[in-house]
């Protein structure tokens, strides 16, 4: 690196974080800022997106260009920014309520035209901004404000099954306290071709009392060497299956497919794309 | 001057639009203008649909009223506009061998029948060229120039190859040669011609019209959902866009459609999506985001029936109260609604220019009567217009600030890539910084910028001024919006004619409300303005009294069509 | 009559909002009325807190204006307060040994400190203490009574065991020994005390009073989505509605929402969602929905700052327009809005009512103080309530039709399981029969039927009449909506009381607008009426003048803060 | 069947269907009623629900009682009348784009919550009712009015696989032209308890010129009699991999679950239920 590389800390804005002491979301901004500077990416052509939640209020952190969207619109918001300028660099960040439950309609396609985006999710099994309600990715029974006597919600959401099903070209998981591997992830996914997703288990200390550090620091264990990132089904069996009481976190999957960026480069092409298109030719086709 | 209106009337998927569409083309081609008007069932298949077209020497303003012409492809068409069939007007029907059973006497109208779906199926053996088949008779019988005619053909079949146009000739012929043999003309109605030179004109339907708008102001990048009336709009830019390497998505819902235009506005785009109500309703909470953001971005919104999926082939302006304060909040919003086809491509361009200007949410209220209608119009030059591009930050500038307070509510915007513009792009309220804030003075001040962009638009020179017509001195006055004002401004001409003292005022601004223009124009009338528009309660009416002086004489039609200029004369002579 | 109002300040997390809960209870015990107030920040920790108590021998009407007491735990809160530290006011603040650096001297106010933070950790070693030592000092300067004190706190922590408790009881006494020792007291203020009974008052906050008056309404199904400040309904509900075997479900959004609502509705529950802006922007294509097939629902909204995500935990009353005019077509709905805590458990009633009887969406507005303020209030009897509900299909009837036009435009419905009932719940426009149809004369006739309800709801004696305050003949009429209802009442007391002729009128009927009522009120004061209200636009202002022939004078606050009685009177000299 | 059984016949309202003629959504509600008349199901008790679209006008051509919603909310109001009535049978009908595009969000909600209802999907692969636009089954570089460089998604949506990852216990697909599998199945997902998926493969003859009835006749296969539907990873391997250029039609799979008509019937009991509670006892526990 030479001498005027940007450092970590040159990538952190002048807003200081509001998260609670100890939240994970902490941990993630780091590993971000980190393996931005391992990239040595652009501040002025990297842009930080996301939804409403106490996750989604990253981008303010950072010192990129940002744009803080609405509740669950951050992939929408994130592949308008791709498509108006495909030279930049986006990065979407959100929570499990902003992705999965009221932005999760937006997902199976973003996820299946394989838009040239990297989505980081920070896990905590609730919703942390509005104080503590259940999740889509909260367990069935779960004792939270809106459910005193247990979620009646029979399965949780699955992150990582989610975007496997719907085509997802890089998928992830890590924790929030192993910095190392979260940044060598976030530094892989940006680098990835495509729509990657990872998934950052990031505890809420201060409404999830069941998804503890403690609990973590026991359940998850890195996914068995023999796993094959470019093996989709042992991906989901990984992403479905880990051992009882356990999660995976790795690298779980990686392929290359077409992205949604080339696809429309390669529309303009066959409508012979010119810059300088004279808009009186469409005129002239209306003449009667 | 000519003027005649030729309606048909049958089973959607009868060739009803195309037959009509040839006789639009065909006139134009014989140097008339033409207005067309359709209208057809929600359902794919099935239900009675119509297809109208005004043809005259002059500019035409509106559909009209009624029709001299109707063509009865069946019963039902028969039934549907039986109450229209007035004496003087001509019916022409198929009949016998389809399927109206009985040959129609009406007293004063002039019947032709012509046994168009026998002919089609017996005599030519193909009986898809039953629209032929009334084509020709009504060619004949109306005079409709037999070159323009297959000059037509030819255009539209050319491709296919000479067996198909042959095919189409030969019905076409067998159409007019029953008039011929069966009939001789006892009405009065003929098309006429003119000689005026067509080389500068095109035919152009409205929704094909707001995207070529888009084209010319600049756009290049699309997201959209499809919705009738609306998707036309987005079928002309899937086409066109790429060819300037402008992009379009097709989104998973119009929340998707408007987070995309969001998007890739914050990105430097000039970026706009196309829908119809229940679409613009989804878009509340985003298109909230935009003017709290401050993002440019066009939405164009063409109306149909409501409320809910209400009547989605019909005709009617009932958005205006959503369109106007459709979010939670109070969240600024430019408002426009273009008048005619050719108006539309105009307001296009405005609607984009006010947008960049002032970095505010910009929606266009069009409607399925404008929409789907076709109009010969000149041809516009895309050179001719102003076009107008968002202020950016200077480069290099040092301490940036995205929402800085200035005298006009506008700040300078840099785009993602600019070095030092680095900033969040917020729906929070916040600082001149964009870093969030909730104190008292900073929400006040913000408020401030982004209503204070309101006043500079209504005066902005970028909008066509409200257009005066008639005497100042009158004893009403008459204000409507959309397409309606088509119809005032045929009425109007009407009542001036008979010596009425009326007036009128169009604009294509419609939020914010042009104020001082309205009270001047009023003062003229003695305040007594009435204000005709296609919705139930209407929403014009309430907005204009709730900002202004008025207290304006309501006048609603809701029915899913037009409103004719008879029938608003009517009303003009009713509240002199 | 005593009338006293403390506030405490400080960062988000320092337990400002226990402290003050128990201030408040404190002085209900003692048989004081109260109404608080507080604010906290969007982020979760970190920001300026603050909460405040309103104490009186007599009925609280609002917030009041500023304080007489201000007790600053940190710099930022003493900040944010100086310029309302005007003489006559007392400071308690935290020094030394806290955030506060320097000992404070204001003029003509009286400052006592209390190392609050010094207490709880050094001599307490519970730095979270530091409330409670707050507690103690406010209690010992302000007479507050010590048994009440000591019996909430019993109340509070009795469950976590005697040792909680007692480390409590250390912590409060540590405080108001401090006082005892170091300060002689020089200022005027207590609290005072009342013989009232309180066995007949609770303690509630707007945002559990609306869930109580749903469940007094008969709600048996909610479906929500968190959202501040309007979550705590669905938390009420949550842990209530179970009980008498309800139905709750967290969604996965707004939309959903009020689909599964509708559904139930459609089912035969007695159905609502409970929002804030953001998410009633999200819902109107299906509030449209529920106007087209007359299913009845009830939305509570309780508004926040705007637009866009704006101001999450602040108040403001800026959802008015899109309540009233929100979705895309001409949709009728009712819009109701509750004065203070006690009404709102009524009006909750009143919107199941509406709903049910005229099978049409109610919504109900609340606000961010009017949701997070806790009023001591009568006990209401669940019993003492009128409940209406829905006119059902006659069981065996024979050929019916769910849309059947009636003289007042309600058609009784048939609830699934019925024999005989079937019809298409349906947002297309539709026959009688419930069959889809796009006739002109069906639109008109359904269009007609879904708005005549509003006639009647206008007269509907469910909805408590319009309330007048002072004199018919006045120089001035004022009218509100919502929680500033409150402070027009308080502030035409005050102007009544200096011989001002001015007089108000209440209704929490907002749309359909009461306009006879209205215009009736506005003739005895000549026409002039003065209406304000939290938002930037003047919206009520501006409906009112769309609808009635008033011009009213629209007085806007628009800073996140509920208006003071004292600034309106300022106001109404001013306009008088 | 006794004498007064009811026909299939009897399941027909008064209002003709709307369809073009050989629309494949003939053949579905031939087959539904059909079903119908084997359960003797009730036509008093029975709500057929839909969204928007040609498919979702099915509702009005039955006697049942219906509700035509709107575009893409059909799973959340059929949710509703499911939990405000659970003896009613409901049933949710619509197409690909109302289901899997701008109703997509809804699903992962409504089947991982096990939600006692049967979804009917008529995949046609393209939007019909608005004249012939891309859905997100069908496949990339299809030319359509709005993508006339061909589509640039990359993948389609799979809607098997789409249900079976979130835990859907009910799953099959069949084919408009096969009305005796069609009714089998319709029948079996009526009865199954909890969330039961068919997606009936129902050919638009006007806009989608590519997946036509000629291509179904030779691609739709049975699944392979050693198939065991109780497998869940076999079910995802005969959704994502039949033999090229094949699609599979039968029962994918199928499983027991608890319901949300039970979880919520558990929280009530947990809560101690009681259909005459007194709200005055909630009153008291706000006394100062
Ligand atoms: C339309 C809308 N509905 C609801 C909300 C309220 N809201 C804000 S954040 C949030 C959920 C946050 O949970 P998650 O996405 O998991 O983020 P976390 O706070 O846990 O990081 C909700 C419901 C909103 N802002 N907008
Ligand atoms: C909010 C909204 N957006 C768009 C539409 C227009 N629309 C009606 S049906 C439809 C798609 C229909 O496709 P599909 O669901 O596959 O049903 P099909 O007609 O193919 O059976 C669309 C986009 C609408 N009615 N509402
Ligand atoms: S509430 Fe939870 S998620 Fe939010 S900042 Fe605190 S610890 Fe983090
Ligand atoms: S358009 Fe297609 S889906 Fe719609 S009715 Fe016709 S064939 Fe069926
Ligand atoms: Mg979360
Ligand atoms: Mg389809």
């Amino acid at each position: 690196m030479c001498a005027d590389a940007l450092k970590a800390k040159d990538y952190k804005s002048d807003i200081r974080p509001v998260w609670c002491p100890g939240c994970g979301d902490y941990g993630v901004i780091n590993s971000v800022q980190k393996a931005f500077a391992e990239l040595q990416i652009s501040i002025d052509e990297t842009v930080a997106v996301s939804g409403i939640g106490c996750s989604s209020r990253l981008p303010y952190f950072l010192k990129t260009y940002g744009f803080h969207s609405l509740h669950g619109r951050v992939l929408p918001v994130a592949t308008g920014i791709k498509l108006a300028n495909p030279k930049l660099e986006v990065i979407a960040f959100g929570g499990d309520g902003d992705g999965f439950s009221i932005g999760g309609g937006h997902v199976p396609h973003v996820v299946r035209k394989n838009t040239d985006i990297t989505y980081i999710i920070m896990d905590n099994h609730i919703y942390g901004l509005t104080k503590g309600q259940v999740s889509p990715t909260s367990n069935k029974g779960m004792v939270t404000v809106t459910t005193p006597y247990g979620s009646p919600d029979t399965s949780a959401v699955n992150p990582l099954s989610y975007v496997l099903t719907f085509g997802a070209t890089f998928v992830a998981q890590c924790y929030s306290s192993n910095g190392k591997q979260m940044t060598e992830l976030v530094r892989k996914a940006i680098e990835h071709k495509g729509f990657s997703y990872i998934n950052i288990i990031s505890p809420c200390l201060t409404f999830n009392k069941v998804d503890t550090t403690d609990f973590y620091k026991e359940s998850v264990i890195d996914l068995p060497e023999s796993h094959d990132p470019s093996n989709l089904v042992s991906a989901l069996d990984m992403a479905i299956n880990p051992p009882v009481g356990k999660t995976y976190t790795g690298l779980f999957y990686q392929s290359q497919k077409p992205t949604l960026v080339e696809s429309i480069k390669a529309q303009q092409k066959k409508a012979g794309g010119d810059d300088n298109y004279d808009i009186a030719n469409v005129v002239k086709e209306y003449k009667v | 001057m000519s003027d005649l209106i030729i309606r048909i009337g049958g089973e959607g998927g009868e060739g009803i639009i195309s037959a009509g569409d040839m006789v639009a083309q065909a006139a134009a081609h014989s140097g008339l203008n033409i207005l067309t008007f359709k209208t057809f069932p929600a359902e794919i298949r099935g239900g009675y649909a119509m297809y109208q077209t005004r043809f005259s020497t002059e500019t035409i303003k509106s559909e009209g009223s009624g029709f001299q012409v109707f063509c009865a492809f069946n019963q039902e068409a028969l039934d549907n506009n039986m109450e229209e069939l007035i004496p003087g007007t001509v019916l022409v029907y198929d009949y016998p061998g389809g399927d109206i059973k009985e040959e129609v006497k009406i007293d004063g109208v002039t019947c032709y029948n012509v046994p168009m779906s026998r002919i089609a199926k017996k005599d030519l053996e193909m009986y898809r060229a039953k629209n032929m088949v009334a084509l020709g008779a009504l060619s004949e019988l109306f005079d409709i120039d037999e070159a323009s005619v297959r000059e037509t053909i030819q255009g539209k079949f050319g491709k296919k190859g000479e067996a198909v146009v042959n095919t189409n000739f030969k019905a076409i012929e067998a159409g007019s040669s029953y008039i011929k043999e069966n009939h001789k003309k006892t009405d009065q109605y003929t098309m006429g011609k003119s000689d005026k030179k067509m080389d500068d004109v095109i035919i152009i339907s409205g929704n094909d019209a707001a995207g070529l708008g888009a084209l010319i102001a600049g756009c290049d990048f699309l997201s959209l959902y499809p919705i009738t009336p609306a998707t036309e709009v987005a079928i002309f830019l899937s086409k066109m866009l790429p060819r300037k390497n402008g992009t379009i998505v097709q989104a998973e819902d119009e929340i998707a459609s408007l987070g995309n235009v969001l998007g890739a506005s914050f990105g430097g785009a000039k970026a706009m999506t196309s829908t119809s109500g229940p679409g613009l309703s989804l878009m509340q909470e985003l298109l909230g985001y935009a003017s709290m953001a401050e993002l440019p971005c066009v939405v164009v919104n063409v109306q149909r029936g409501g409320p809910s999926t209400g009547l989605p082939t019909k005709h009617e302006q009932s958005d205006l109260f959503m369109a106007v304060h459709g979010g939670h909040g109070d969240a600024p919003r430019v408002v426009l609604s273009p008048e005619n086809v050719s108006d539309i491509i105009d307001i296009m361009v405005v609607a984009f220019n006010i947008s960049e200007k002032y970095q505010i949410p910009v929606l266009v209220l069009s409607d399925g009567s404008l929409g789907f209608r076709t109009e010969s119009i000149p041809a516009p030059d895309p050179k001719s217009y102003t076009i107008v591009n968002r202020e950016k930050m200077t480069d290099g500038q040092a301490e940036y600030k995205r929402y800085q307070l200035t005298k006009s509510g506008v700040s300078p915007i840099s785009i993602p890539g600019q070095p030092g513009g680095n900033y969040i792009c917020t729906g929070l309220e916040h600082k001149e910084s964009s870093a969030p804030s909730f104190a008292p003075a900073d929400h006040v001040a913000q408020s401030d910028k982004r209503f204070k962009k309101l006043d500079d638009v209504v005066k902005d020179s970028l909008i066509p001024a409200p257009e005066k017509q008639g005497d100042d001195d009158a004893e009403l006055g008459v204000m409507s919006w959309g397409s309606t004002m088509g119809t005032v401004r045929e009425a109007v001409d009407m009542a001036i004619a008979e010596g009425l003292k009326v007036k009128a005022l169009h604009s294509r601004l419609v939020w914010p409300v042009p104020v001082d223009v309205i009270e001047e124009f009023a003062k003229g009338c003695n305040g007594k303005v009435l204000i005709p528009e296609i919705n139930y309660q209407g929403q014009l009416a309430e907005i204009i009294k709730g900002k202004t002086s008025l207290d304006p004489i309501s006048y609603r039609q809701c029915d899913g069509l037009p409103m004719s200029p008879e029938n608003l004369l009517a009303k003009i002579k009713e509240v002199l």
